[in-house]
């Protein structure tokens, strides 16, 4: 059905863009050239390679952090009753308006999109990781500690075992708000990646180079989501 | 029942009584517990019945540590309770079974927990797994057996630590009737061969003659011993049709009186 | 206790961004105090109201487009099998698609005015609104559709007595998020065409090394959107007070 | 739409690829906005120093203005390309000065022949860039000497060549825009149109060279050598443009040469011979602030402003003994 459905759309747009509807709808056949020679001449490649480091440099402590943050929020009261007023409040906040004072802070470089990755994608996984550890049934702690289990035991046996399948749902979503971070950060300093392409190719009026580049930007998004969704079946086999 | 196989281990450690010593508890502004005295005989099934809210599962939590009393003692043989100790394994109302745990890696878990190294982990589940009748289930996940299933893996799972006693909160409430009758004689067969002190909270009075020596009424909050009632009943009772004689009939009926005075 | 923490929380917060004004760790970082009183000055001068007013304006009509277009057609999705299936695969493109890689697209069709902003938060909202829609139709409870059916429900009563009242919890949690959504849009949208409302704002404080003014306007921004969001929230838990 | 080209990202690989001379291979960064022709003279003079001084020059494009007064603050480059940024930051005491004026604002009103003068703007449309764009407030600081004079102004953000487009389509009757599209709409339409206002000799800058105090302090002697290639670069680019357009290397490479001649020659008069010298010390630099007070860029009194807190002119001083005044 999936298959069907984008099959049509890609005849669609072709036929739109053959009828020359708009200058802002080129055919799809011309963009996927376009998309080929911007791969070709390695634009892509470097622009996504940026985009990529970005991401990661910004992702991977989120998530680290985050789930450490979670563990501690869900599991020890005081410290939710300290962050939880502001992972509620910023979770749901258009952080985008942020990257200026973000801009401010480390200047005007790449440091900026990772931080903005960072800011995208951390709060998901501290609420998620959190739920999960507060949803651990009581009686599972009970019992590890009627056993003499300690502190570190609950957490490495029961918590975070119990709060995996929560962990995995928040990293799969900070994945997807990661990218989306990505794209932002680079456009709102239109300096590296894909996004900075993505400005140069609209200001420069080159239409089909930005369908191209969005439409990689699309590739790039669906690829994380599926590799997010692929270690998480891998991780979490018993649900 | 399979018939388990007979290899029993070294002689089981003999079971040890229980003393409670003037317990309170209370929980903010509600008290739970005053002034409870309870005495536990060494090997003896005693179980702990009363109105919902009486605190019997409190009580239950403070015998086994998991719970501290505000006032008075509690003593497990020779050791004054201050935690979870090794001599109690506790059997919980929803099975705490480990949902991302095998059976054999769940029954495991207590011994893990008490750093036994992991060949004689596996062999002493397996022989606690086979106990209960469990035996070929040990790949199973706990979603995929019944309510009366997982249970039989938690009370292997205390059963593995060889403990003296067994503390058993309200273990068959989620179980069907039928099913609950033939544990409650696996149960009484395996209490008879290990040798264990056991102490049971039900709210089925039934259950509480059926099972037990004696059996403690605990009154509504705040819980306090109402009385003692001693179950003259003749051992095994898992043999002979205790339910039908007209004593279990008047035991039971006895007890009703004592509860419904209470409600 | 917990408002102590939570204000412990927030002296701490102070206290660091105090420090960091101190150093400062980057150039003409403003303290606190500055930007409160930018913030006041904002306000008296009428400067703020003013972009408020204007970010207002393509946020209402972007999103509402998004909320007026988005659940009938998620309910058509919901209801016309096909028509769902179909739609659900773009759904999920829009939806994984980074939207703020639209927006040069939507600047160059629409030009640089309130149009292309409202546009832009259109396109960051609409998916979500419609998405949750179709979802709400889909998932209501076979035993309800039984129910009415057993006696002898209209299409048309079916529809306004048994499937709108329950997708209406899904509808309204889809709206609320789509709202969050909108305001991203609205904030990138601003940021990257500036001379228009609260972007502008920031834009201009930016670009005169105003800091103090920027993170008002910031500040602002996030109070705005969060005070926004709550009322919607309320709105909500008040329309679904049967579920409670 | 701005006119944007790669040439900036091509011209920074070569520059790095050149064969170092055995001298000290001294790396500079400059940051710059984007390349317009108006930057050409520049970076001319940035290959002058690379081959007669061995000092290689890494163009960073940040883009917009204020990201590369950002940048030159924090030191993320040792020089910049200053435009209205410079001013403010320089209010919030950023540490940096500007030790030379790269050009004169390239902006012109122009307006159809029948608009005879200044006064007979009044009530016309005239097209503008955008409220808080330099071609704006020049506009508005020119109309303060003339009492009187309203024209009705539109705002076409998308850069000069829209604007001339506007003009010769009769969409407004007067427009501004920069020396390039003035040349464009003589070519299109000779005779049609004529400049009514010439800001290219309105006594302020438009641009200027920025530099990093720490970089000025530690190596006076490259800020030095930096100031007279450019000045180089202006002198014989101004004496014949065929010079820029020769040693432009990759720069603009999608325009052709004869075009390219043309727009440089059209712009020579904003490039002072003497730095801007005249701009940065005395009464310009007073004129010059009163401007940047005017458009807003610096909050007033104009009276407490004094140069020596945003310009350097030592370096500059000393090229010019070294090479006389024009």
């Amino acid at each position: 059905m999936t298959l069907a459905a984008l099959v049509g759309l890609a005849i669609g747009w072709e036929l739109l863009g053959r009828l020359d509807v708009s200058l802002f709808v080129p055919p799809l056949s011309r963009v996927a050239a376009t998309w080929w020679q911007l791969l070709g001449d390695g634009t892509l490649a470097r622009a996504a390679a940026s985009s990529l480091a970005s991401l990661a440099k910004g992702f991977v402590p989120a998530a680290a952090l985050g789930v450490a943050v979670g563990l501690a929020m869900g599991r020890f009261a005081v410290v939710r009753h300290l962050l939880d007023g502001w992972v509620n409040a910023l979770m749901s906040a258009p952080l985008s308006a942020l990257v200026p004072v973000l801009i401010a802070l480390f200047g005007v470089r790449d440091t900026v999109v990772a931080a903005t990755v960072f800011m995208f994608s951390f709060f998901v996984v501290v609420v998620n990781t959190q739920t999960g550890v507060r949803a651990t049934d009581r009686s599972l702690v009970d019992m590890a500690r009627a056993f003499g289990a300690g502190e570190v035991a609950l957490f490495g046996r029961i918590y975070l075992p119990a709060a995996l399948p929560a962990v995995m749902l928040g990293l799969r979503l900070g994945a997807v708000q990661a990218v989306k971070g990505m794209v932002v950060g680079e456009m709102l300093i239109s300096l590296v990646g894909l996004g900075e392409r993505l400005i140069y190719y609209g200001n420069t009026f080159l239409i089909t180079e930005l369908y191209a580049v969005i439409l990689s930007v699309l590739a790039l998004a669906l690829l994380i989501a599926q590799a997010a969704q692929a270690a998480d079946r891998a991780l979490v086999r018993w649900k | 029942m399979a018939a388990a196989e007979r290899h029993v281990p070294a002689t089981p450690p003999a079971p040890v009584a229980i003393a409670v010593e003037s317990v309170s508890k209370a929980f903010g502004a509600v008290q739970a517990l005053v002034d409870v005295d309870v005495r536990v005989r060494a090997g003896e099934f005693l179980s702990l019945i009363g109105p919902s809210g009486c605190g019997k599962t409190t009580l239950l939590k403070i015998v086994a540590g998991l719970v501290p009393a505000d006032r008075g003692r509690v003593s497990v043989g020779e050791r004054i309770v201050w935690g979870p100790g090794p001599e109690c394994s506790v059997v919980f109302q929803d099975f705490a079974l480990l949902p991302w745990g095998t059976v054999q890696r769940n029954v495991e878990f207590g011994l893990l927990l008490r750093g036994v190294e992991a060949g004689e982990r596996a062999e002493r589940a397996r022989r606690a797994i086979a106990k209960v009748g469990l035996a070929g289930f040990e790949a199973a996940y706990p979603a995929q057996l019944s309510g009366g299933m997982q249970q039989r893996v938690g009370l292997a799972r205390a059963l593995a630590v060889s403990p003296r006693v067994l503390l058993m909160d309200e273990p068959f409430a989620s179980i069907d009737e039928q099913t609950r009758r033939v544990f409650q004689d696996d149960l009484l067969r395996l209490w008879s061969e290990e040798r264990k002190t056991v102490v049971l909270v039900t709210h089925s009075m039934e259950e509480a003659i059926y099972l037990s020596d004696r059996v403690v009424v605990l009154s509504p909050r705040p819980g306090r011993v109402h009385q003692v009632l001693d179950v003259p009943l003749p051992r095994p009772r898992e043999a002979g049709d205790v339910r039908g004689t007209a004593e279990f009939a008047r035991l039971v009926d006895g007890l009703w009186k004592i509860l419904r005075k209470l409600q | 206790m917990v408002p102590a923490l939570r204000a412990a929380s927030v002296v701490g917060f102070l206290l660091l961004w105090e420090w960091a004004a101190r150093v400062p760790i980057s150039f003409n970082f403003p303290s606190p105090w500055a930007t409160v009183t930018a913030l006041l000055a904002l306000v008296r001068s009428g400067a703020l109201l003013e972009a408020t007013a204007i970010s207002l304006q393509s946020l209402l009509l972007g999103f509402g487009a998004a909320v007026a277009l988005g659940v009938p057609a998620g309910l058509l999705m919901g209801v016309v099998r096909p028509v769902g299936r179909v739609g659900r695969v773009y759904l999920d493109l829009l939806i994984a698609l980074p939207t703020a890689a639209l927006v040069p697209l939507v600047i160059l069709s629409f030009g640089i005015n309130i149009l292309s902003s409202a546009v832009i938060v259109f396109v960051f909202s609409a998916p979500f609104v419609t998405m949750n829609a179709y979802g709400g139709v889909r998932d209501v409870r076979p035993r309800l559709v039984e129910m009415a059916r057993a006696f002898d429900a209209s299409w048309w009563q079916l529809f306004s007595r048994i499937v709108l009242p329950s997708a209406l919890p899904m509808i309204l949690a889809g709206i609320r998020y789509a709202l969050s959504r909108a305001f991203v849009g609205l904030i990138v949208a601003e940021l990257l065409l500036s001379p228009f409302g609260l972007g502008r704002l920031i834009m201009t404080a930016r670009s005169m090394f105003e800091h103090d003014r920027m993170f008002a306007t910031v500040l602002w921004t996030l109070m705005f959107a969060g005070a926004a969001l709550a009322a919607v929230a309320r709105l909500e838990a008040r329309l679904l007070r049967w579920r409670a | 739409m701005r006119t944007i080209s790669t040439a900036l990202a091509l011209l920074t690989l070569l520059l790095c690829a050149t064969p170092l001379r055995a001298v000290a291979a001294e790396e500079l960064t400059l940051l710059a906005t984007v390349t317009r022709v108006v930057n050409l003279p520049m970076l001319v003079g940035l290959r002058l120093l690379e081959r007669e001084d061995g000092i290689t020059v890494r163009v960073k494009d940040l883009r917009s203005p204020e990201s590369v007064m950002l940048a030159v603050i924090e030191g993320q480059g040792q020089v910049g390309t200053g435009f209205a940024p410079f001013y403010p930051a320089i209010e919030k005491n950023a540490p940096v000065r500007g030790v030379m004026e790269l050009s004169r604002p390239e902006f012109v009103v122009m307006a159809k022949k029948e608009i005879a003068n200044v006064k007979a703007l009044h009530g016309v449309r005239l097209a503008s860039h955008s409220p808080k764009a330099t071609t704006q407030s020049l506009l508005e600081f020119y109309l303060k000497s003339q009492p009187g004079v309203r024209p009705n102004v539109v705002f076409i953000p998308e850069g000069s060549p829209a604007r001339a487009e506007a003009l010769l389509r009769g969409a407004v009757d007067a427009a501004a825009f920069d020396l390039t599209a003035a040349q464009v709409v003589e070519e299109r339409a000779p005779g049609k149109f004529h400049i009514l206002i010439d800001f290219t000799d309105q006594p302020v800058s438009s641009s200027s060279l920025v530099v990093n105090n720490d970089f000025a302090r530690t190596r006076p002697e490259v800020v030095q050598k930096l100031v007279r290639r450019l000045l180089q670069s202006y002198r014989e680019g101004a004496r014949d443009p065929k010079f820029w357009v020769r040693e432009r290397g990759d720069a603009l490479k999608e325009v052709d040469d004869a075009r390219l001649e043309r727009q440089l020659r059209a712009l020579v008069k904003i490039f002072d011979l003497n730095g801007g010298l005249a701009r940065m010390t005395g009464p310009g630099a007073a004129e010059n602030l009163a401007f940047q007070v005017a458009t807003g860029n610096l909050t007033g009194p104009t009276s407490k402003w004094r140069p020596e807190q945003f310009f350097d002119t030592a370096p500059l001083e000393a090229v010019l003994k070294d090479i006389g005044k024009r």
